[in-house]
């Protein structure tokens, strides 16, 4: 399983900060996400935005990046910290 | 040591005991320089009643003990902290302290400014604003 | 309210108190910087065991009220303190405090790193180091 | 009388932080120096030093200035406050 984080208004959008995905092997960052919007289709524009950040295993990663079995995955929408 | 330095936090934090903390480092340290983010009442224009902070547990600890490693080896500086709360912040509390503690002021105060535009640039942390028209979580700050 | 900001004192003063006294302008202030500069242990190359500073009483605080008033109108900040010490002061213990607030942090960066290089270029406070071979005033610091 | 005030070295190798001088007129800064040189040898150099600035009644002041009766004369060695 790969674990799937939603933060701030990702996680307001879905309504929850963290759903589990069964994958076959190794998928990218944008096999995962088209898999995430078919179950939330109201996250797509934030997820197809170019400021969205993901992390896999809590590094930052390419949307080309490699996901597999036991991973957790990132959706991270701009920052405001600070 | 370094794990009091760098920290996500509920609850505030006093300047003077980060201070003190950083100072603790050497006899050599001449300048401090403070960076404190604190809660404004208006935010592009908007009045603004409370602020809630939301991090990545982990990975936001984690980046912020990055920030400080790589301002060690980047600056001449000798010490450096950094504490972040999370959770409901009031107009006026303070958010966020850096300290940047060296021999020489220049090497402090390049430091500090960096590593606040770093955090804001690096770390998963979030903003939501309480507004008129409820709350709204903020997309990016400069 | 200025006199309560800008001082010059023997007794030690709390970073604290000061951050909370420039905060106290302003609703509006999202970011404080701080710089502390503090005794330390080497000067020069040479061991140093203790400070003693000395000002021109009367000239010395009107320079510091000035420098917060041209840091006030060419600087966009909300409010400016300036303390600093006289008299014997200890290795490790803080000797000037300069804090600037602003609603953002660039503007308190440079207006504070202006003011602490203005106050050692038009200040008259003079150092005197404790060295092995004695006293040595300090004929000038960058 | 004019009051003239040494400070920090200057004062150190004066052995007084104040002397008094009664001027006739008005005289300029580099002329009361000449005057004080008399009474202070020892500091001659630090007197003529570029890097000494003066000041009148708690202003900076030009070396040329003038100084009239009543006014407060600093001697003022760099500073190193901060």
């Amino acid at each position: 399983m790969v674990t799937v984080r939603f933060f701030a208004m990702l996680k307001g959008l879905a309504g929850t900060d963290e759903r589990l995905y069964k994958i076959d092997g190794q998928v990218t960052v944008e096999d995962l996400k088209a898999m995430i919007k078919r179950d939330f289709p109201g996250l797509g524009a934030l997820l197809d935005s170019r400021s969205l950040l993901v992390s896999i295993n809590q590094e930052f990663a390419q949307k080309g990046a490699l996901v597999k079995d036991g991973d957790e995955v990132g959706f991270l929408p701009p920052f405001s910290g600070g | 040591m370094t794990q009091d330095l760098v920290r996500i936090q509920v609850k505030p934090f006093s300047a003077e005991r980060e201070i003190e903390l950083a100072k603790k480092a050497s006899k050599g340290i001449g300048a401090v320089v403070v960076f404190i983010g604190t809660g404004r009442d208006i935010s592009k224009g908007v009045e603004i009643s409370g602020l809630d902070f939301e991090h990545y547990p982990g990975m936001a600890e984690k980046k912020l003990l990055e920030i400080r490693e790589r301002a060690l080896v980047n600056f001449d500086i000798i010490e450096m902290g950094i504490v972040h709360r999370i959770g409901k912040i009031d107009i006026g509390e303070d958010i966020v302290l850096i300290t940047a503690a060296s021999a020489h002021r220049n090497d402090a105060f390049m430091a500090c400014e960096w590593a606040i535009t770093e955090l804001k640039r690096v770390t998963p942390i979030w903003k939501s604003e309480t507004t008129k028209s409820g709350d709204v979580w903020v997309s990016a700050t400069p």
